[in-house]
């Protein structure tokens, strides 16, 4: 993926990020979203390892042995921070106080099913948080891009990996285009500039809704 | 980077609070007992409600003007044994009452407030609690299936709160408030103190700020809260 | 009950509460034990509304309005105090960390069941924390007088009553005589001074297990 | 009136863990890892171990130890991606894991620590994880049930304690070690500090005592403790 199709991406998923939320960031490009959200808005940082309220991550020079986030990566409190248990922890995520979580993908369905933890043989460090943030946050949306490295579709008509969890994407963001899981199908709602529609179409592995009319990008 | 804030005033507040509703109350006797949004809760007068808390506080208190208010057709507790008026509502037929054990209605509270449906426990086997409950297995042992105590609202009673709702609870005040803080859809705390956030040191938080929804302010407290009549 | 009858039940309990014990003494007469127990000794004792460390009790005027214990009398920290909620409370329970909890009783057994929390028509205020208090303190004592107000034994063969938990009683004291429940029956093990055992037998709803020999007076 | 006194030395504490025992580990990462009583249990070298942990460490620290030593025969976690010998063992079939959801994880150790016998989730309905578990209704909604979690010992770290074993845990240094160390028949702490019995307010116990049965002071911290290796 281009650098610049990557931040574009990150950006587009930040501006669902509102004020008043509680947002749980997935490790790896997830957690990058943040540095596109705007630093002023009030909003509350979930970590499974026990945190709400995370604050910037710091070097490990300046860093509390004692405070790293779910991806290992040393972070700072902020005014208003909290620390609790592993339990308390999923306790939020499950009762449905996360607003928001944004994840990772191997692959996704129209019909929402996600698969992002195990790939049969070849990769399987085992499910972490991942299934309980995907099946009971209010909302779940996924960054990955549109096709694999060989140019595979990674957005499908059906998963075939073990499912992470069923039905639980509400949105996919990629490098091509933003796209909601609705009762009808996958629907077309935004495009990434300069993307020609047809390319989106061909390298979606899932029959698209696209709207008629202009499409707004991003 | 900044916190929500989650200040309401109690009028609004407990507005939301609908006929029929389910109402968790915190507090076991006076400690940990919101008071001041009981008192809100029956200036409003919404009827028809099912009241959750671990005792019917003593006459004149807390739970007892909903009960002499007529608010509550039904109230969920371990023990009833200090209020006379909730024992006799209860003989007369006019307070429907479901007893669980104290730890046992803890944790369905806690249960819920973690999301989960429900739990097994062998405590009540052989006595008259098991009756009519459903019986599950778990490794070769037989115990009772315990179902998640949710509700509609939470109403708490904090020491001191930040803006963004984490709570700190004094001593004994504590007791079923943090579990059914996460145990609702909406929570309502009231704290005798608010601060700033980051006053609190996070790990002196008792309940998460996630947890809280609305936050209300004790400008002074009453006279009920340091008084225990027997 | 004559208050050195009761005063001796009460200092007799006491003895079995050992150095390093958590205990829970429950509501009105066991939690009186206390007072005979020896100050310099070191124990933990819970209270079910979330204390381990419970210090003695205090008068109104002195009181912390936040700091009751169980039974709704003002209490005050020690040194070691800690506060927890409710759920954590009756964990230390069920999972078994209580070594010793006293308890009052309706009725006991001689198989160890025991009543006390409900006479059908006429006194249901709850059942409170009795039954899982009963059912897994590693040891439960129960402190009663042998016989009712009007003569009738307190400790049968069977309850009569709605149980509190089923075989859970590993010893009786009473104003006249400990008892001890053991497989083979319910034994008589010490008995009051001056009181004589033809009228403990007497006083007793089942059959008691008289050792040989002269027994123990306390 | 005085509390009981926990202190004990690391030597006797970890002697007590015997061949075949199962062993909760706290931390998540280095965070909260009881690394110095891990390094006594390596020296002591029980084998056969059952170790319960949210994820294997990294190579080089912590149970990469004893996996290394050949002390593990099953591990319990939510993930190892982090350690390549964890990964490389279970691949070769040298050691037998089980895979558990983290906040299912928690769960169940607390659900075993609350005494207990097991819960009901509709977490992982519909994936593989719910394959070949027993499923239960609750008031119309089905679920997986999950048992509790015990274990012989919990090993777990604490930034402060007091003498009657008080816990205090750090930042995000607590994770599971609360759970764990309700949920084991042993708990073992080490402290970084440890002090007088009253000198930890009493709102302020993470860990109350009556969970801990043997407390062990740090008397220096090991340079692994303030690392991450990546």
């Amino acid at each position: 993926m281009l650098s610049d199709a990557r931040e574009r991406m990150l950006r587009r998923a930040a501006r669902d990020i509102l004020p008043g939320m509680t947002v749980n960031l997935g490790i790896g490009l997830p957690t990058q979203v943040l540095h596109h959200v705007d630093r002023t808005m009030a909003i509350c940082l979930h970590s499974e390892n026990g945190i709400a309220g995370v604050g910037p991550q710091l070097s490990p020079e300046e860093a509390d042995r004692n405070l790293i986030d779910a991806g290992g990566a040393y972070v700072s409190p902020i005014a208003g921070t909290s620390y609790f248990d592993s339990a308390v922890s999923f306790a939020i995520v499950r009762s449905g106080r996360l607003d928001l979580t944004l994840l990772g993908a191997f692959e996704v369905a129209g019909n929402g099913d996600l698969a992002n933890w195990i790939i049969p043989g070849r990769f399987s460090p085992g499910v972490g948080g991942a299934i309980e943030l995907a099946q009971k946050a209010r909302r779940v949306g996924v960054l990955t891009t549109h096709t694999d490295k060989r140019g595979n579709p990674k957005i499908l008509e059906r998963c075939t990996l073990p499912l992470t969890a069923a039905a639980c994407v509400n949105r996919i963001y990629s490098d091509m285009a933003v796209c909601d899981v609705t009762p009808e199908g996958l629907r077309l709602t935004e495009i990434a500039e300069g993307v020609d529609l047809q390319d989106v179409i061909d390298a979606t592995g899932t029959t698209l809704i696209v709207p008629d009319g202009p499409l707004p990008t991003f | 980077m900044a916190m929500p804030d989650k200040s309401a005033d109690i009028g609004s507040a407990i507005a939301r609070i609908h006929d029929g509703a389910s109402v968790m109350l915190g507090g076991f006797g006076v400690p940990g007992t919101p008071f001041c949004l009981i008192e809100e809760l029956v200036r409003q007068g919404p009827k028809n409600l099912t009241i959750i808390k671990n005792d019917a506080n003593e006459m004149g208190m807390g739970v007892d003007w909903l009960l002499e208010n007529g608010q509550v057709s039904k109230l969920v507790a371990s023990h009833i044994g200090l209020n006379a008026r909730a024992i006799a509502m209860m003989n007369d037929g006019a307070l429907s009452v479901e007893f669980v054990a104290q730890g046992i209605l803890a944790e369905r509270i806690r249960i819920a407030g973690a999301g989960l449906l429900g739990f097994v426990t062998d405590i009540g086997m052989g006595t008259p609690l098991a009756e009519g409950k459903q019986q599950v297995s778990v490794n070769g042992v037989t115990g009772i299936l315990e179902p998640a105590l949710k509700a509609d609202f939470a109403l708490v009673h904090a020491e001191t709160a930040d803006t963004f709702g984490n709570l700190f609870y004094a001593a004994a005040a504590r007791n079923f408030n943090p579990l059914m803080a996460m145990a609702a859809h909406c929570t309502i705390a009231e704290a005798e103190t608010i601060v700033d956030q980051g006053r609190i040191k996070p790990e002196n938080v008792h309940t998460p700020g996630p947890f809280v929804d609305q936050l209300v302010t004790l400008k002074q407290l009453p006279e009920v809260y340091g008084v225990v009549r027997r």
